[in-house]
């Protein structure tokens, strides 16, 4: 029918495997053939909770990863940090539970048509989609960077398998208990002046985001980033989860970031008006 | 057969199931998760004059069995709706109440004006629990003299045509007299209940977790306050017809405000948690109309007021 | 250590939790589970005059994260709950709160006189939700006129020693006006909220579930509910001393209240579903408070009203 | 302390087993020490649905049958009816599942001090403490006969086990499903006429105890009926269970099922006034 939220459908998944990595859960679920209208930077939004629940509202987790061979069928893989109880629910469902998912929901990364250097970083559990996106780009020839930050060891989320499509991997922890000690967005103006990178791919806390943003502007380039903003429905009916965005003529839009989200272009968002209104007229 | 045909005023409808204002946007996202002609109508976000930006983020939080939400009527304003949104809801054929809310008394009337031509709408929904800039921002829902103000000014700027469905907030002392005195001033229906004033403090940052401060609460949480204000309104005026809402997640909870009183019920928050639950609420209900002996939806509605049949008789 | 200890007025307490007003009946049936002298105080069952039936049952219903009841006030009257209720309480060494409610304005005065030479009392907690006989059965806490003279009768008859809560109703267009007027009217504290107008239906008899039709709205259902009456009427009268209620059922829940602006907290609705809850949310509340680095409960009340540090400063 | 609620304490007990019985659910849990304070009449204040339930109150459940000894140490027996959210939820928790219960709650079943001719009179479900109770009597060297009705067949809950300290055992249907056709109620009269029961003890619907105490009336036979009323609390504090009781005095009180219930004497109960309000003055 219409264009937004095409290819989402809303399914019974069932959980093929929840593992604990660092701090984090990586849950496998059985999803069948939607894998194949699944890209990186897509989100899908999960019912928790159970039947009788007080949660009324879905919550939105980046897709890992997906996969359509395998043992199991089509899957999607989610990297979920337990934090409040929405996050706890979902880490808690062992294997064999019933998991009510709507999916692919969002824009996706824009994949370059021709060879780029690529640099991709991801803040906590937001290298989750990087290293889906990784493949992809590294099977188009694109030379792929991944700088990964958080504050501490267990809240990096790194993959032994995913590193397979990465040319370089660094780590960067605040309390330097993994990788070097110090924040992930440091050395990215250096590789910028050194012209070492084409685009930025990032996913991470807002902060993280509008650092990037920031080194970025002026330079030729590109950033696309996957922003994390509260989302009561995820299906763009809401109107939570808006981001200051302006376009090409300076016109300023809040603009929704589960549909015209997760991936902006981190130069349209008007990052300092980000939980403010514009002043100026709409 | 159950014939869940309703009216609302003069106008008819296939079912008595309809969007909530604000909780479809302007109808288009929902079509990829159901068929919009299926339901009873699509009611469109509250439109005002001007484009706005609406209240700063965060603009939700969830609280238990219910969220609240300050989006502060956020959208493209009537000229860009009307050519825009609307168009597209006609084109698919799906019914069209259209919601609108204004600063000014004169700001609802000019509203008025702009729809009385556009074609393709069923009813118009006149929300009125917005701050009133000409009365130290008192929302027009809450004092009966601007709420009469604005129905009797959409009123006549409207002719007599296009029913008008004036919406109510819960948040007064008194809703009954507020309910007449629209009424009097020419509403021919009633939208019960828009969203309950609230507050979540961020236990983070230990201030209002809300951009706005305050918000809208919404959500089964609410569902016995909306049963009470349909219920009493009903009680008062009992031929006046009532879009009912607040809450309704299940077949059970329509049912549940149809025997209060409503004749058309309007599924918001639920539409959150599933984009398709307008359409199981109206397949549970037609069930649960069918095992009670129903054969239709306007035997049921305001049934929960008949006196019992004597017992034992 | 954190300084749990709070005031009311001139009253202390050593901690700012209480029970709420008909939700832990005379004590003693709590007394099993939780040792009333660990917390605030006891506030007991409203007393009226004389002794009451109350209203017929079913008395209840669950709803989501909440409940609806219609109690009427069932007790023993006056004479009675203080030559027995309330002696036993004091040989327990639970301070008390005394909470009165009438149908008349001299009722309320006359239960003022009765309780006036009680010993053993911390407060007296008016409870103004109740039906005015005099004025078409209309809510004393609807209307700031029946409101206020219900304070000022209290307030001269019980002198000066004893502070005075009272306690008022959500359901109001505009409750800082209410709270004002009773302030002025002489009340030392206010008692946020009592339980939100609602109804539900029975499906199986189709007809309203309570006995009394109406009931009023309990448990985390209307915590928003709650926080944004204390807030509002805290920046409003940020002198006045508040006893927040409403759907409290966790440490957290507690502190959310007192960053409102609440000086105490009473649990009502989760003593059904845990009768020790009070104690658990005691201990929540002061590992709460030590983590986010307050030294005291005073320090948190009312934190959420101050504004935020410059950034980056 | 306090004499309300004297033995009553919240533990968190374990699932040993849960099996279907007709249309009912015999669940047993390990409840350790409690089961030396708990009586047949007495109920358990069950929390269900789980950590993020929006259910707020207890579920209360007659307890069938304690047993001290066994594999699991003390143990307690419930048979639930899946009838609601709260209910079905229990039913659907599975063996070594955790249960937030508060127990032994309400007033037992008086037992008499010499033996007596009892009758036991159970509905639906409501047979379940009735087992309990004849176990208790027969001890005691009451003769005791048991009637027990339903609707239908699969409603009759009458454990095999349970007959063993039983005279008779007599099941009644509405439908004539199982046992004789015709209600529990209607054998009775008889019964008393021709002199062959002291007391009666009776667990089901409130139309059924109604029944039961207007045909005692007038006789010597006691009756002792476990009411079941709409509870919020289940400990006393709210009021919500009440009843309207009369004293030996002839004065009208509203009592609360849960602690002055749910085993009260028939005759003072004013069945007619169930659901209103008494006229004179209290
Ligand atoms: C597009 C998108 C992608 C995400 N991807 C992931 C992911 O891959 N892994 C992961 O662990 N989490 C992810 N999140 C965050 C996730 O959706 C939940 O917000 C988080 O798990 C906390 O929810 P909770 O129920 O545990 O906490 P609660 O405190 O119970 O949440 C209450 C409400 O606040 C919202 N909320 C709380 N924290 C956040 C936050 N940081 N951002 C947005 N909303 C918030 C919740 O969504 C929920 O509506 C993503 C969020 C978005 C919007
Ligand atoms: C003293 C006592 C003993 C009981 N013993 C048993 C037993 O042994 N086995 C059994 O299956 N059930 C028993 N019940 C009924 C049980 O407590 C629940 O009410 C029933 O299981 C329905 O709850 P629900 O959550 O499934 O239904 P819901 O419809 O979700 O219940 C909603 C609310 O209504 C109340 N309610 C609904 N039906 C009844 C009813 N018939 N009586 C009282 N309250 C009701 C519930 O307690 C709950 O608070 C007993 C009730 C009482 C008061
Ligand atoms: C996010 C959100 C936005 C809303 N926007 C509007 C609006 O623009 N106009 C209006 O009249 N009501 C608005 N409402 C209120 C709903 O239409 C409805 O009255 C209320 O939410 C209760 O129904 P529910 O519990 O089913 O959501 C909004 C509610 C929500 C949750
Ligand atoms: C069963 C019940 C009985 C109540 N009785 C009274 C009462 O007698 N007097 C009163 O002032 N408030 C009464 N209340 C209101 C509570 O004191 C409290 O204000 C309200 O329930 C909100 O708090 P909660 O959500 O913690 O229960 C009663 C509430 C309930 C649930
Ligand atoms: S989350 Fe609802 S519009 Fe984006
Ligand atoms: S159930 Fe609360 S007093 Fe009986």
């Amino acid at each position: 029918m219409g264009q937004i939220n095409k290819y989402s459908s809303r399914i019974v998944a069932t959980v093929v495997s929840n593992k604990r990595v660092g701090q984090y859960h990586q849950i496998l679920l059985n999803v069948g053939e939607m894998v194949n209208n699944c890209k990186p930077g897509n989100f899908v939004a999960i019912k928790v909770g159970g039947e009788n629940a007080k949660m009324i509202l879905r919550r939105a987790f980046a897709i890992s990863r997906v996969s359509m061979t395998g043992p199991y069928g089509g899957s999607m893989e989610l990297i979920v940090a337990p934090f409040g109880q929405g996050s706890k629910w979902l880490c808690s469902q062992i294997e064999g539970s019933s998991i009510d998912l709507i999916a692919p929901l969002g824009t996706a990364f824009g994949i370059p048509t021709e060879p780029v250097r690529a640099l991709l970083v991801g803040g906590g559990y937001g290298s989750a989609p990087l290293f889906g996106l990784a493949e992809v780009l590294k099977n188009r020839g694109c030379r792929v960077d991944m700088y990964l930050g958080a504050s501490t060891g267990g809240k990096i989320y790194a993959p032994m398998e995913g590193k397979r499509s990465v040319n370089v991997l660094r780590i960067y922890t605040e309390d330097g208990s993994m990788g070097e000690r110090g924040r992930v967005t440091e050395p990215i103006p250096g590789l910028i002046a050194d012209g070492l990178v084409d685009v930025i791919y990032s996913c991470g806390p807002m902060p993280m985001l509008q650092a990037i943003s920031e080194i970025v502007a002026g330079s030729d380039v590109v950033h696309q980033c996957a922003v994390e903003e509260s989302m009561a429905c995820g299906v763009g009916i809401c109107m939570t989860c808006v981001l200051p965005v302006s376009d090409s003529d300076g016109h300023v839009a809040m603009k929704r970031s589960c549909i015209d989200g997760p991936v902006m272009d981190g130069a349209h968002v008007l990052w300092d008006l980000v939980g403010k209104v514009p002043e100026v007229h709409p | 057969m159950i014939d869940l045909s309703t009216t609302l005023g003069n106008a008819w409808f296939p079912s008595p199931l309809f969007t909530a204002s604000g909780c479809a946007s302007s109808g288009k996202e929902l079509a990829q998760f159901i068929d919009l002609r299926e339901i009873g109508a699509v009611v469109t976000k509250s439109v005002m004059s001007k484009a706005r930006y609406g209240r700063p983020t965060p603009r939700m939080a969830e609280t238990p069995s219910g969220m609240i939400n300050s989006i502060g009527l956020q959208g493209p304003g009537i000229d860009e709706f009307l050519t825009h949104d609307l168009p597209w809801l006609v084109s698919q054929r799906a019914r069209v109440i259209v919601s609108i809310a204004g600063e000014t008394v004169e700001e609802y009337a000019t509203l008025a004006r702009k729809v009385r031509s556009a074609p393709g709408i069923s009813a118009l929904e006149v929300n009125i629990s917005c701050p009133n800039v000409e009365n130290r921002g008192l929302v027009f829902a809450c004092d009966p003299d601007a709420s009469r103000r604005v129905i009797d000014g959409v009123r006549k700027t409207l002719g007599g045509e296009l029913p008008i469905i004036a919406k109510l907030s819960p948040d007064v002392t008194d809703l009954v007299s507020i309910a007449k005195g629209v009424v009097d001033a020419g509403a021919d229906g009633l939208a019960l209940i828009n969203t309950v004033l609230s507050m979540v403090i961020n236990l983070d940052t230990m201030r209002p977790h809300l951009g706005g401060k305050t918000g809208g609460l919404s959500g089964p949480a609410i569902r016995p306050i909306a049963v009470r204000a349909i219920y009493q309104v009903h009680e008062a005026l009992p031929t006046v017809p009532i879009l009912g809402m607040g809450g309704v997640a299940s077949g059970r909870d329509a049912l549940e405000l149809i025997l209060a009183g409503a004749k058309g019920v309007s599924v918001g928050t639920a539409s959150f948690g599933d984009p398709a639950a307008i359409i199981s609420i109206q397949n549970e209900l037609k069930e649960l109309l069918k095992i009670r002996g129903f054969t239709s939806v306007a035997q049921a509605v305001g049934f929960a007021h008949r006196p019992n049949e004597i017992e034992g008789a």
